[in-house]
């Protein structure tokens, strides 16, 4: 088993990071595909994104004469910093070595890094509308950082680890137990996820429309390959924040050692959450309406203290725990 | 034998840094002198207390020298543990950047009216003043080299006094640092008068009633916190900083701050003795509001160096929540986290020094080629000085505390301490402690914030004025200046568990307990307890980011099309941007403003401007002047002017007085 | 002996030949020699107080007590003698006094430093009060010099308290001959202090308590102690500046010390009392109170000649004070401190006459930017201010940092009362010289003649004692404090 | 003790040291300096004539010598100084009247009574008969003091400065039989010049505000009131413009 693991544990994490790249378009294909249904339109098929990708990377890049390197740097750092973010999420399997790699605050800051770039990225051309979805883009996630860290912090305080791979191992080694924090806790992180990665009601991804749109503002003077790979990330980003509700609030079925069966039984499980959540959030999208940018701070204000009143009731509720 | 040499070293770094200010008194007839012998002398001090500070940091134990100076019954005397080893480091390497800054920066002034005599002279004699403060072993020589580098540096400070602000900021510094000195010396007092005499070790074996040892930390928490520049004592901060020339205020903001981190950490972890958790508690709580009050109002800011002025009070906050961290857990009896928390902080203030420093210097090289500080004025300078333009992103991303530099991991230390909250007994603790690391991400997302607002504003996009327009890049020396510091927080942030490796010598010195092996051991990650309980791997973040960033780009590049096509910019098809349209760095704040409004004394007014057009005016006004400042003077200028009636003019009166006087007195007497 | 009469006849000489020596150039030199001979005396006279541990006879005494005093005033004397030269030249030729004032200045300037070195020397407290008088009718015809109505009226004014406080003074002298003649047979050395000091515990407390009330109300109006300080800065801000220099450097000084003598018999006296810190109380009070009230004074200033004298009320009150406080530390800054304060105290004032000529005015507001006109004035001022103001690494300090700490430990709520009034005295002081050093200059504002040379040396003296206190020094300090407290510090 | 038990001799003392302070009270309240100058000569002689008697009684040698001083110096000399002065600063015929005469008169009663209370714990040890008169003497030295207080004419000023130094003269006498010889020269020669210098100063005085009433002498002083500027409470706040935009205010509403 040992030997086993020292030379299975690196390929699976690789996989594991490449199936993150290659999946994350799908579940957005999905959850649109989802969202058309709902509103009685056939929509477009559940490739579309890996089709629409393959067109940028093949057009040719346009850049603004105004435009200084760093415009044209930006795009790969986002990319890499959201993909090694991911990766360092378990997907299929618990005790990956990019698990002693970095813990959930490295993941937290490998994201704000790739948001810096991407805010910088929008302010570079000068235009009026990159700096607006920059400075948007920054109040929404300051105000969604300290709730995500919160409702961290409640799950790394009942497992005393700051590391996924330590908190899953937690949830799975004991039994089952309701835990009212767990409950606020996942209700925070999925409004902050929300805001995250740009969705109804924080902010709409679909939109063009210039004065209510955040992500998009940024990425308006991109073109060719550096849009895709902007686009790319974005999804990861969203695969991401899925992976992380499904995996660390419902691990069951996650592989807990690299044999083939234990690896297959987790695609399968985790599959099957993703749809699952990708099919709620597109239900979601349709009945909610986008809410005014400065609404948005009590929304947030909600999910921290969500996050905070998960904090207390571990603290309070469940005291040794 | 090596500490003695070491020793040796830093006192020769002293000397020299006064032989620096020395040599600058000759530049009255012969400016040169500054940029060719004071500044290289500068320089070499800060080497010298580098490598001084470095070995005593690196091989344990403390030695102390007397010096032939000071009262009879009280000589000077000076000790070199593992502590101020670590901050002589500090003060050196930042003096060193400086050193080779200083001699282009200064340049600018050999033209200028101000006295270049001033600024050598208290440059050399504020480094030689930090440096004791650090090295005293006795209060006396401490107050001393306190108050020298306190006066220096406002005579660096006042150095423009051509313009009225900065003759007020100067007059509200000094005003401030005599009162913390005071207070320090008064702190001192009471130690000392348990304790006999004034050595640091008389204090030490001192026991004191937890009474009046609260009296004495309360004392020492304002002194320093005075000078740390935390709210609400910050007010002379963001006036001083940015008035000073700007390798000044790298220094001040970068390493005077430090300083004062180390008199508290020497008074309160080291000579006070017994901890109580309550200080722990106040000092957790004025570190989280200072933290968040600086980087608000840093947010808010125009002005470049006031900026940078006020993300130091934050940064002191963060640091200072560190230290409370600790004090919470060491007075609770729980070492690990608390030793924990202590690295956290020095690692915190390691780094400020350093990406402070290096911003002030990109500063310094802004206000040196474009004469601006506005950042409303400032715009597309990435593109003509991009060197500056490059090191100033790597500041700005240290300080935005983004893997894998070096803010991060002390930040990331911080977070991990706060997270061992679940160790205490009392739950108000367990549940206030999360909150306050709330805080320090809401703080960190904040500082983000800020900064894509600076590096944005100022280097990208286009120039909003001419004179940015012509700027023109610095000369080598400024940019090398800049080069080590940026190449240190890249360093520092790469090799954490190395750098852990060297702080924890402090805690072991100084509370006789440390980190388990198995935090420093493994060069590769720092794990904290078991590998899958917290872990960073700093180096290999850094290498797999380089290599994907590779990787991608060569996939994409062998595609088909690689040309890229310089064209307009799209802007969803309106006319082509021209620089008034872009967003402005009060733009940028103003959705965070509304937001939190109602902490500052925001007044927005659009009122018309003489050409027809309309202007936006805001202005921001800073609470804690009206709740502790003005009542204060108002009360002195109430009691001035009742008392000024004694002098009436009256020969009478006054023999009157005179009659009275003698009269109670005697009956006082019979 | 020798060395002593030379210092006492030297002055007496110079006064009665600088009285009818006409050419000013001439008398200016003459000045300076006079006084350059007096110092020369007292550090031979210091050179053998530092071998044999006193010397005493014909009434005269000189312990450790007063020797640093005595070279103290000589050396400040010779100093502002160098100062006034050329700047009563000046004075002269702006045409502000006669030739005739000039010899009345230059006479009486050596008839004030005669007696404050037979003030200081003498050991017969009714010769201390005719020289305390004496250095009062001296000095009043010099405040009047200008013949301005305001010089005449702060003349007046000076005459007059002062007069009133000493005759007060001589009152309780009389008291005090009255409780010696019960315990010493030869009424002949009934005022003779070491004697009285050797019998004090016999002297009868009421009639001493009562004495030394009349004494300290006395004397005190001399050292400027609230609310007897009103004639102090009149006299400083309407005089010549040489004379503000001397009288804040010496007279304050020697006035103290008659008082710090007196209450050493006081306390011989009432040790078995039922308040036997009477005295120490009664300084404390009055040093308090000082130096509060004249840290507010100093905030509404607007004739820099007035708010330095003002700062001399202030370090006046806190001597005065730390000598009622008693004890080893306390009486060893406050003694260090008499000397830093002269010391720097003159170095201002000589350096603010040179500021008032450039700007040609003693008003705070019209003087602005002396750095700019002329930088060895406005940074003497400032590094002079910042001096007084208690910056290391300045001598003062070191006393102040001595001062705190022993309050600290006997009195630990009064160093809030302390603390308060240092930082208020500050603000007063730099918000006023802010202005005046700072800024752009004036157009049209033109450096003057000035002579740093006294300046120079009273700050490095004072850097020097900040940054080390010589043996010699440090040894007189420490017997004088074993004389006063009856312990040694060190 | 009973006066009757004392000799005659001391008897006529406390009459004189009565007389003395009667004169006091005459030059506290005498409107016309002339008259008040007659008064301060009476007042020089009867000091003069206690030491003599003291003199008598102890049979101490130099309080011969000390009466002679005063005599000279307190009776005659001083005296006709004021008097040359007065006549050539043309104020022979200068009256001032006091403001309220009864209450100045009241207080200096009560100063009398004070100063015997004081003195009663030296009085109390019956050493020597003329411990009484140091009360005397005290209270002549308050009421000098109080004379300068009410009186606004700078010669009635002096007046009350030289009672003063009689009430000295008084307590040296009659508390401590005189004092050294040497102290009494240095004393009264600090008188003489103090009385010369005094002169001087009328005739500047006069020269400046051309009268000699002490509350015209009122320009140096503090409580001119203007608004000083406080440098240090200045609150900083910089005015901070831009020019309004479009997207900065857009989502305002």
């Amino acid at each position: 088993m040992d030997h086993l693991l020292n030379a299975a544990a690196p390929v699976a994490a690789v996989l594991q990071a490449m199936l993150y790249a290659a999946a994350a378009p799908l579940l957005v294909g999905w959850i649109r595909k989802v969202k058309a249904r709902l509103q009685n339109r056939r929509g477009p098929s559940v490739l579309q994104p890996y089709r629409d990708l393959r067109k940028l990377l093949a057009k040719e890049v346009r850049v603004a004469h105004t435009a200084s390197p760093l415009f044209r740097a930006a795009p790969y750092i986002v990319f890499a910093a959201t993909w090694l973010a991911a990766a360092t999420v378990p997907l299929l399997a618990v005790n990956l070595p990019t698990a002693a790699l970095a813990d959930i605050i490295v993941l937290v800051g490998l994201l704000a890094l790739a948001r810096f770039f991407l805010a910088l990225a929008g302010m570079d051309v000068g235009t009026a509308f990159g700096g607006m979805g920059a400075s948007r883009e920054m109040l929404v996630s300051a105000l969604a950082e300290p709730a995500m860290l919160m409702a961290v912090f409640t799950l790394a305080m009942t497992a005393h680890s700051t590391n996924l791979a330590g908190v899953i191992d937690f949830q799975l080694s004991n039994e089952f137990a309701l835990r009212p924090s767990f409950m606020f806790a996942l209700g925070g992180l999925v409004l902050v996820a929300l805001a995250e990665t740009g969705r109804i009601p924080v902010d709409n991804p679909a939109t063009h429309l210039e004065l209510t749109m955040i992500h998009e503002a940024m990425l308006l003077e991109y073109s060719g390959r550096h849009l895709a790979l902007m686009e790319w990330a974005a999804q990861i980003k969203l695969l991401l924040y899925g992976t992380l509700i499904a995996n660390v609030f419902f691990p069951w079925g996650i592989a807990q050692s690299f044999a083939a069966g234990a690896l297959g039984m987790g695609i399968a499980a985790v599959a099957a959450k993703l749809l699952l959540l990708g099919a709620a959030l597109a239900i979601g999208e349709t009945v909610l309406a986008k809410m005014r940018l400065f609404r948005a701070p009590a929304f947030l204000n909600l999910a921290l203290l969500l996050a905070l009143l998960g904090l207390l009731s571990h603290v309070i509720l469940e005291v040794g725990a | 034998m090596i500490m003695s040499a070491a020793l040796s070293l830093v006192l020769l770094a002293v000397v020299l840094a006064l032989a620096s200010s020395a040599a600058s008194l000759f530049a009255a007839r012969t400016p040169t002198v500054i940029r060719l012998l004071a500044m290289p002398l500068f320089c070499l001090a800060g080497m010298a207390a580098l490598a001084g500070g470095l070995s005593a940091l690196l091989n344990g134990d403390a030695i102390t020298a007397t010096l032939p100076l000071g009262l009879p019954w009280l000589p000077w005397r000076v000790q070199l543990d593992a502590l101020s080893g670590f901050f002589l480091a500090i003060i050196g390497v930042v003096s060193f950047a400086v050193g080779i800054y200083g001699p282009a920066y200064v340049r600018g002034f050999e033209k200028g009216r101000d006295s270049l005599v001033a600024l050598g002279g208290f440059s050399g004699l504020f480094l030689a003043g930090m440096m004791t403060v650090v090295l005293a072993a006795d209060a006396f020589l401490f107050m001393v080299a306190w108050e020298v580098m306190s006066l220096s540096s406002y005579f660096l400070v006042a150095f423009q006094h051509d313009n009225a602000a900065n003759r007020r900021a100067a007059f509200l510094y000094l005003l401030m640092a005599h009162v913390g000195g005071l207070a320090i010396l008064l702190g001192y007092g009471v130690l000392a008068s348990f304790g006999d005499g004034f050595a640091f070790d008389a204090m030490r074996a001192a026991t004191l009633s937890p009474a009046w040892a609260s009296v004495a930390f309360a004392l020492a928490f304002l002194g320093f916190g005075m000078k740390a520049g935390l709210v609400p004592l910050h007010a002379w901060l963001p006036e001083a900083h940015p008035v000073a020339p700007s390798h000044i205020s790298a220094l001040m903001s970068g390493v005077m701050l430090k300083v004062a981190v180390y008199g508290f950490i020497r008074f309160v972890f080291d000579l006070v003795g017994e901890l109580q958790w309550q200080w722990g508690v106040a000092v957790l709580a004025i570190g989280c509001i200072s933290a968040l009050f600086g980087v608000l109002a840093a947010l808010m800011q125009r002005d470049l160096k006031r900026l940078l002025a006020y993300s130091s009070v934050e940064n002191l906050g963060i640091i200072f929540i560190g230290l409370g961290l600790a004090l919470l857990f060491l007075s609770t009896g729980h070492s690990l986290p608390g030793v924990l928390a202590f690295i956290a902080a020095l690692y915190h203030a390691l780094n400020h020094a350093l990406f402070k420093g290096l911003l002030f210097l990109g500063a310094g090289a802004i206000l040196h080629s474009s004469h601006e500080r506005d950042l409303e004025q400032m715009g597309g300078l990435l593109r003509r000085m991009p060197w500056t333009g490059f090191l100033f992103l790597v500041g700005c991303i240290s300080i935005a505390a983004l893997p894998p530099f070096n803010g991060f991991v002390s930040e990331w230390l911080t977070f991990q301490s706060a997270l061992r909250a679940w160790q205490f007994d009392s739950g108000v603790l367990r549940s206030l402690v999360p909150i306050a690391s709330a805080v320090l991400a809401l703080t960190g997302a904040l500082v983000a914030a800020t900064f894509v607002k600076v590096y944005g504003v100022a280097f990208l996009g286009q120039a909003r004025s001419r004179h940015v327009r012509h700027a023109r890049a610095v000369p080598f020396g400024m940019r090398a200046g800049q080069a080590v510091l940026a190449a240190l927080c890249l360093l520092m942030g790469v090799i954490p568990t190395g750098v852990i490796g060297a702080l924890n010598a402090i805690p072991e010195q100084l509370l006789h307990s440390g980190l388990p092996q198995a935090v420093s051991h493994n060069w590769l990650s720092v794990n904290l307890a078991a590998s899958n309980s917290a872990s960073y791997s700093a180096p290999l973040v850094a290498v797999l980011l380089a290599l994907i960033v590779a990787a991608v780009v060569w996939v994409l590049h062998r595609g088909p099309v690689r040309r890229v096509r310089r064209c307009d910019a799209w802007d969803c098809g309106f006319a082509p941007p021209g620089n008034r349209m872009q967003y402005t760095a009060t733009a940028f704040a103003q959705p965070i403003r509304r937001v939190f409004a109602h902490l500052f004394l925001v007044d927005e007014a659009v009122v018309p401007r003489n050409d027809g057009g309309q202007r936006y005016q805001l202005t921001i006004g800073d609470r804690t002047w009206g709740i502790f400042y003005l009542p204060v003077a108002r009360w002195v200028e109430a009691a001035s002017r009742r008392v000024v009636r004694l002098q009436s003019g009256n020969v009478r009166l006054y023999l009157g007085w005179t009659l009275l006087t003698l009269l109670v007195l005697l009956w006082i007497i019979s | 002996m020798t060395a002593l009469l030379i210092t006492l006849l030297a002055p007496v000489f110079g006064a009665f030949a600088l009285a009818v020596v006409r050419p000013l150039r001439v008398a200016g030199w003459l000045n300076v020699a006079v006084s350059s001979v007096t110092f020369a005396a007292t550090a031979v006279l210091a050179w053998a107080v530092a071998a044999t541990d006193e010397i005493a006879g014909f009434s005269f005494r000189v312990d450790a007590f007063n020797v640093y005093l005595v070279v103290l005033t000589a050396f400040v004397g010779l100093t502002t003698s160098i100062f006034s030269r050329p700047y009563m030249r000046h004075v002269c030729e702006t045409g502000m006094t006669t030739e005739r004032g000039m010899r009345i200045y230059h006479a009486m300037y050596q008839a004030f430093m005669f007696t404050m070195l037979l003030a200081l020397t003498t050991d017969n407290l009714g010769v201390l009060w005719v020289a305390v008088e004496g250095a009062t009718l001296a000095t009043v015809l010099l405040v009047s010099l200008y013949r301005t109505p305001e010089a005449v009226e702060a003349a007046w004014k000076y005459f007059v308290l002062c007069g009133v406080g000493i005759a007060l003074a001589l009152f309780g002298t009389v008291l005090t001959y009255f409780a010696a003649q019960q315990v010493i047979a030869d009424p002949a050395e009934g005022l003779t202090w070491s004697i009285l000091f050797q019998q004090a515990s016999a002297l009868e407390p009421s009639v001493m308590g009562l004495a030394f009330v009349f004494l300290l109300v006395g004397y005190g109006t001399k050292v400027g102690l609230v609310p007897m300080h009103q004639w102090l800065p009149d006299a400083h801000s309407e005089g010549p500046t040489p004379m503000s220099a001397v009288l804040s450097g010496l007279l304050l000084n020697v006035a103290l010390y008659a008082v710090v003598r007196l209450k050493m018999l006081v306390d011989g006296s009432l040790a078995t009392t039922a308040s036997p810190h009477m005295a120490g109380q009664l300084l404390m009070g009055f040093g308090l109170l000082s130096f509060l009230v004249a840290g507010l004074f100093l905030h509404r200033q607007r004739d820099i000649k007035r708010m330095f004298s003002y700062s001399s009320i202030e370090h006046m009150g806190l001597m005065t004070f730390a000598f009622g406080l008693g004890g080893p530390l306390a009486t060893f800054g406050a003694l260090l401190h008499m000397l830093v304060h002269s010391l720097t105290k003159s170095a201002i004032f000589i350096t603010v006459g040179h500021a008032a000529h450039i700007a040609g005015t003693q008003t705070i507001d019209r003087i602005r930017g002396l750095i700019r006109t002329q930088p060895a004035v406005g940074w003497s001022l400032l590094l002079g201010v910042a001096a007084i103001a208690g910056f290391p690494p300045f001598g003062v300090f070191t006393s102040e940092f001595l001062l705190l700490t022993a309050t600290m430990q006997v009195q630990p709520w009064l160093t809030v009362a302390l603390l308060s009034g240092l930082v208020i005295a500050f603000a007063g002081l730099f918000r006023h010289l802010h202005p005046m050093v700072y800024g752009p200059a004036p157009e049209g504002q033109l450096p003057v003649a000035a002579n740093m040379l006294p300046v120079l040396l009273h700050l490095g003296l004072v850097l020097w004692l900040g940054l080390a206190i010589p043996s010699f020094l440090a040894g007189w300090l420490d017997r004088a404090t074993q004389l006063i407290t009856g312990v040694h510090l060190l | 003790m009973s006066l009757v038990s004392l000799p005659l001799l001391q008897q006529f003392l406390l009459v004189l040291a009565a007389l003395v302070l009667f004169t006091s009270f005459v030059l506290l309240s005498q409107a016309r300096l002339v008259s008040a100058i007659h008064a301060f000569a009476w007042q020089g002689g009867l000091v003069a004539a206690v030491t003599g008697v003291v003199a008598v009684a102890g049979s101490s040698g130099h309080l011969y010598f000390s009466a002679l001083l005063t005599l000279v110096l307190k009776a005659a000399l001083i005296p006709w100084m004021l008097h040359r002065l007065i006549r050539r600063l043309e104020l022979e015929r200068h009256v001032e009247s006091l403001r309220w005469p009864a209450i100045v008169n009241m207080v200096a009663v009560i100063l009398v009574i004070f100063s015997y209370w004081l003195v009663l714990p030296m009085v109390q040890q019956e050493l020597a008969f003329t411990r009484n008169i140091v009360a005397i003497s005290l209270a002549v030295v308050l009421i000098g003091l109080w004379m300068m207080v009410v009186r606004q004419q700078a010669v009635a000023q002096v007046l009350g400065f030289m009672s003063m130094e009689n009430g000295l003269f008084l307590a040296a006498v009659s508390a401590t039989a005189g004092m050294p010889l040497v102290v009494e020269l240095g004393v009264a020669f600090d008188v003489l010049v103090a009385m010369v210098l005094f002169g001087v100063f009328f005739f500047q005085i006069r020269q400046s505000i051309d009268s000699l009433d002490v509350d015209r002498l009122n320009r140096l002083t503090e409580t001119v009131d203007e608004e000083a500027d406080l440098e240090f409470s200045a609150a900083p706040r910089r005015p901070h413009t831009v020019t309004a935009r479009p997207a900065a205010v857009e989502e305002a509403e």
